[in-house]
């Protein structure tokens, strides 16, 4: 995909800590009202496609894809969301043991993870399938962690994707340790700047309360490391409302800690690339970290196990259904006639065919052989557990051989 | 007056009584409030007792524990929830060097009475980090108690009587059996149970003896019923209740008379608490041991993903083949 | 003491969060140059007496005191830096482990601790002594800690003034949830303001990286409690310069969490009196939380063991040396003659006896029994220690039966 | 060539020769650079390899590990320094979820080369937090690996073993002997010196066996030649090295001629690595023990009052007091 064409704002670059405390200053100074976490009044975001489909224009973002990559874009977040609800059907039916959708956040990964360049760094929480789509990633692969059958089984190195972390917030630190060896590489901030990297870390509105992701704050802007903490804002962390977790704006958070933060409509697929584009070659340029609060909803439930019923009512639900990102960007594509009835047609076939094909294929994984469990504990193993795996296999021989066991 | 109940409603009955019976004690965690707890085990108690006593807290359990530790000082009771074994780790510095300290420290001035519930252990098909058993870290610290029921009566009591009791104590509840039903005697006083720190003998027999805890009391049970089925063993089953202190006078009663141990847990084997009893009974019945004392228990690896974990978990098979081991010898 | 008259400015009070975040946009505003911590320019805080001993007035706090209050001040303050003096000599001669100068922090902490109304709460790093000294705790007690014979003997419910802290970060945790207390037992916000209490946490600049802290930043402003975070940046954390901590100022941070944060000239006694007091009055009132940062200098080395050689150049300290908290006070009194040069020696003397009778007292504190160590581990007890106790008696009963050991 | 150095010396010049052996070994922790950190174990390393390579962090442990991972991710070799025992605790969430468990995670595609360097134990007179044991809560985590080293020669080559193996390694010196002094053969080749996770005879002898780790390590020696000279014992002093996994095998075959055992170490005796050791030696050597092995450790109280601290820790005559009861079964 051609890069859209983002400027990036002052507010939100800036290489000396002074100035991204004068960004502090300004972006407060924008929304003096409620916290937009009140949820009774509109949050000042930046958004450049609003929920009718409209384009609108912002002072300081913009874009300018081409008829193609916006209907890739629509592509891209009708699939992953087909995808998602196949695995919550997988997961109703025992196919897998639990299931995090992302449904009502693709504009979020999607344009965030589309304004990635391939040399670019993700560290996801456990809900990034967007993401990972967006790192050309089988759709497969997070399935195998919440079948049971392993924990996720991409190749973090070659697909420039990292594990997904369950530990609320660990992968913060990690992101910012990884963007400290891309500084030392001398990866960011250099003349060529198809050389220079970035890294995106992603965590939820709940993970801003961990300790470990202030501290990867502390830590990105005492370095000055070249880092975007992007945070998807989905209102909730499981039950608990983000007001639980903040009183303040998120995206304020980080001037606080002498960097530039940025709240965007996180359902607004053209904002999101925008202003996460601008962010990334600010850090890819040595201008260090920034923070991107996507501001978005979790329209599903929590996980396959969660039951929302019990903490939100519908009416909230619904308020946030005419907001949804799919459909403001498929609007656009009607009215600007970008695309036609037929195009969708192919595209919902299209998902279709992808999401039997990810149905077949779960159903065929098979589950691991039970001694692997043994094996890479340690690079260099260990004594004491090959032991035990020798016991482990002796064990089990011995039921085959005595036929069943007591 | 008993009621049949779960283990998991025998918990929320407990620490509502707790509640009622003292209005310092508050409930704090992550969604426990209008969600009840991701296991609705504080199902209703927000609901009943004010969000000022059920407190949903920031995603932080550091905070968590840390926050207890302030509100304790003040004179409340707080029971911490984690909400998954795994999550335990970001609030161990608070555990470890805060909690478990402070009556040390303070000379005997300031108690912590802070009690906190961990739903422990695998067996229920999740992914990472929501199947470990981090009893021997705490059993490992001075200053912190540790306890694990194994029954809908003893969760009902055992919950209440560690609200009680002025000591930090750790928790651990055995989540895969929170739907098995018993009966509870909830007509009994609080101060006349079976107290909360000694292990119990559930089942009499005089070939081996097997000690468990928390979840896998029962498969400690049933493999008792199949070794008097297969071969008319019989087994005497010892649930520990206590993981810290450990309350091992009944398994050194036990232990010789039978000359045969063999301790059950969930917990990856090295360092873990079976150990400490192994040593423990080899001294203390030297000479009345007939074989080693075996040890059934997780393997020296990360928790496995869910689809192999019954290979991980011991259950009545590997007891049974332990048993079997010690009549070798 | 008497109240000074101290006003609290809006800018650090409001009980909305929406006033706090202007409030972090003005404060901000205020010094858009250099952070303070860079060091070569002067930060923009609070200052009602300057190191020459002149009064200036300050738009937002002043204080009203009378001459025997300032006296007290100094007072005070001469005091706890003999005690200072004394406890470092006394480690030197080997009779304490080791000690933690406040050399150069006098002010911050009688400033703020004489703000403390009798009901407040401290919660101490392991450098308060002199807000020890303002509860009226006995000067030896913080000594049983570095002398090595208990953890620090005084009764934190009787004195208001909870235990020394080592774990750096930790006790700001434990002073948030004692706020939720304070809040429960609707202790602030109450009409009878004589009822009202408040919770004071002290830090260091380098604890301001520790994830507990900012989790106690989260907490305090989610439950809205009645806590001051006075944080001490005297620069250092051990050898590292307070921009290994932080890029931005510190006060800012408080911003970025939606509550109001200041600083203050930390080596004006003045000044952080005025402070604090607002801010404790502000708490008390139910306004929530607030965040001080007093700008001091650690004028000694960090403990007796450091060696601040190694690390920073005379030069420094003797810039500093020129903003001595107690010599600025000093030229006060002498200038606009609250005191005479009589009444100087009679706190010398007084502060000569109070180190003498300190240092005869350490020297007369007895070894603790060892067997104590197996007492106070658990309140209820354990038979398991029990016997480990019990052991321990017989087996050194049986050395003194024997005579000596092998 | 055989130089003679203390410890500490010896700790800081493996790691110069490791940080010059790889370009990619980075150390970080606070105060290590300027100050060389509050032992002086990084002395010059940041003068030599400049402020990328040696790197003050900010104050937080948990931080200090998490990024450490982030590092590793990118080809890194991070050393990390944890101040004191005691302040490890912070970075135990980040140690047991992430570090031991991402090359299992990773399905063995990605290692995670760190060491995380721990000053440990008491016996300075030090205030509290300064004097802790960690290593048992480390040894029950499988995924992490853990030593301790007792001399110069093995400070220097340890050190630079535990930086070049891929395992993460929790690496805990000896903060009281670091100004011991020894003689260091720094000529050989880090192949060929004798294996990181090995135990060693450092005294043969054919009466009792004590094993013993880190400070221990001479406090075992001491009681060898003390118990020779008061009554011709002859101790078989085994220094474990390796905490995890742990090196048995010479233990076994000592046990098995000497039928006696002491295990001694300054951490908590409830769940220390003195339990696993003893499981395992009462099953393995379950014919040859004359007596029950005996543990010679700290207690189970939080770390004393430096004033006490000498009563706390073993001494030469509480290992020869275990020797005696050993004879007394
Ligand atoms: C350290 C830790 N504590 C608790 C949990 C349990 N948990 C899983 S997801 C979740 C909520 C996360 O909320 P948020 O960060 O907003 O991300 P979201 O799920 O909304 O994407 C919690 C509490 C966890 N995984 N890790
Ligand atoms: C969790 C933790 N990590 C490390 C230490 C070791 N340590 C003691 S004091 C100190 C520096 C503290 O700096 P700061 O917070 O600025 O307070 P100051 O000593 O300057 O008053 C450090 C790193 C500790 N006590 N606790
Ligand atoms: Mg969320
Ligand atoms: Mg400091």
């Amino acid at each position: 995909m051609a890069k859209g064409n983002a400027a990036r704002s002052r507010s939100t670059a800036g290489t000396k800590p002074a100035a991204s405390a004068r960004t502090g200053t300004r972006a407060a100074g924008k929304s003096p009202g409620k916290s937009p976490g009140n949820g009774s009044r509109e949050p000042e975001f930046v958004q450049l496609l609003t929920p009718d489909g409209e384009r609108v224009e912002h002072a300081e973002y913009s874009v300018d894809f081409t008829d193609e990559e916006y209907r890739g874009l629509y592509r891209d977040m009708l699939i992953v969301r087909r995808l998602d609800t196949e695995a919550t059907a997988l997961q109703r039916q025992g196919e897998l043991g639990i299931w995090a959708s992302l449904l009502g956040q693709e504009a979020a990964q999607i344009g965030s993870g589309r304004a990635l360049r391939p040399q670019d760094m993700a560290f996801p929480t456990y809900r990034e399938h967007g993401v990972l789509w967006c790192r050309g990633i089988d759709p497969i692969m997070p399935l195998g962690l919440f079948r049971g059958v392993d924990f996720g089984g991409w190749d973090s190195r070659a697909t420039k994707m990292q594990m997904y972390t369950v530990v609320i917030g660990a992968q913060t630190l990690h992101a910012t340790g990884y963007a400290m060896g891309v500084a030392k590489d001398g990866k960011c901030g250099g003349d060529d700047d198809s050389a220079n990297e970035a890294v995106i870390a992603y965590f939820g509105d709940g993970a801003t309360s961990e300790g470990d992701v202030n501290e990867s704050f502390v830590w990105a802007s005492v370095f000055n490391v070249p880092i975007v903490f992007f945070c998807q804002n989905n209102q909730y962390a499981i039950s608990e409302p983000v007001e639980r977790q903040a009183r303040a704006p998120i995206y304020q958070r980080a001037h606080g800690y002498g960097f530039p933060g940025i709240q965007v409509d996180g359902n607004d697929v053209l904002a999101t690339y925008a202003v996460t584009e601008a962010a990334l070659d600010a850090a890819r340029h040595g201008e260090g970290p920034s923070m991107i609060e996507a501001y978005t909803y979790r329209m599903g439930a929590h996980t396959t196990s969660d039951d929302p019923t019990r903490y939100r009512i519908a009416s909230e639900v619904e308020a946030w259904q005419q907001k949804d990102p799919i459909l403001r960007i498929r609007r656009l594509l009607e009215k600007q006639q970008i695309a036609d009835a037929s195009y969708f047609d192919e595209i919902d076939a299209e998902a279709d065919s992808h999401a039997a094909d990810l149905r077949a294929r779960v159903l065929a994984l098979p589950d691991p052989d039970p001694a692997t469990m043994f094996d890479n504990v340690y690079p260099n193993g260990s004594p004491v557990l090959l032991a035990q795996r020798e016991q482990f296999v002796a064990y089990h021989a011995g039921f085959e051989s005595k036929g069943s066991g007591h | 007056m008993a009621e049949t109940m779960t283990i998991g409603k025998a918990l929320n009955s407990g620490l509502r009584r707790a509640m009622e019976d003292d209005p310092k004690v508050v409930l704090m965690g992550e969604d426990i409030g209008k969600l009840g707890g991701v296991f609705r085990i504080t199902d209703r108690l927000q609901k009943d007792f004010g969000e000022d006593r059920v407190i949903d807290t920031p995603l932080a359990e550091s905070g968590i524990v840390g926050t207890a530790i302030g509100l304790a000082l003040r004179g409340y009771r707080p029971v911490c929830e984690i909400q998954f074994d795994g999550f335990v780790f970001p609030a161990f510095d608070q555990i470890v060097t805060q909690l478990a300290k402070m009556y040390t420290r303070s000379g005997g001035r300031v108690a912590l009475p802070i009690v906190i519930r961990i739903p422990f252990g695998g067996g229920i098909g999740a992914v990472e980090h929501h199947s470990e058993s981090p009893e021997a870290y705490f059993a490992h610290t001075p200053g912190l108690k540790v306890v694990s029921c194994a029954s809908p009566h003893d969760a009902y009591w055992m919950i209440q009587q560690a609200i009680r009791s002025d000591d930090p104590i750790i928790f651990q509840e055995p989540k895969r059996r929170y739907w098995e039903k018993g009966e509870v005697e909830t007509s009994a006083s609080l101060d006349q149970v079976f107290p909360l720190h000694a292990s119990r003998v559930l089942r009499e027999g005089t070939d081996c003896t097997v000690v468990a805890y928390g979840p896998m009391v029962r498969v400690a049970l049933d493999a008792a019923a199949a070794a008097d089925e297969d071969n008319g063993r019989q087994l005497e089953v010892i649930d520990l209740r206590s993981v810290s202190p450990l309350d091992l006078a009944p398994v050194y009663q036990s232990v010789r008379r039978t000359g045969r141990l063999v301790v059950v847990h969930e917990a990856p084997l090295t360092g873990s608490i079976s150990a400490e009893i192994t040593a423990r009974v080899a001294e203390e019945c030297f000479y009345s041991l007939e074989a080693p004392v075996m040890r059934v228990s997780g393997y020296d690896v990360p928790y496995p993903p869910a689809r192999i974990e019954e290979e991980y978990l011991p259950d009545l098979d590997r007891v049974l083949d332990a048993v079997d081991r010690t009549f070798t010898f």
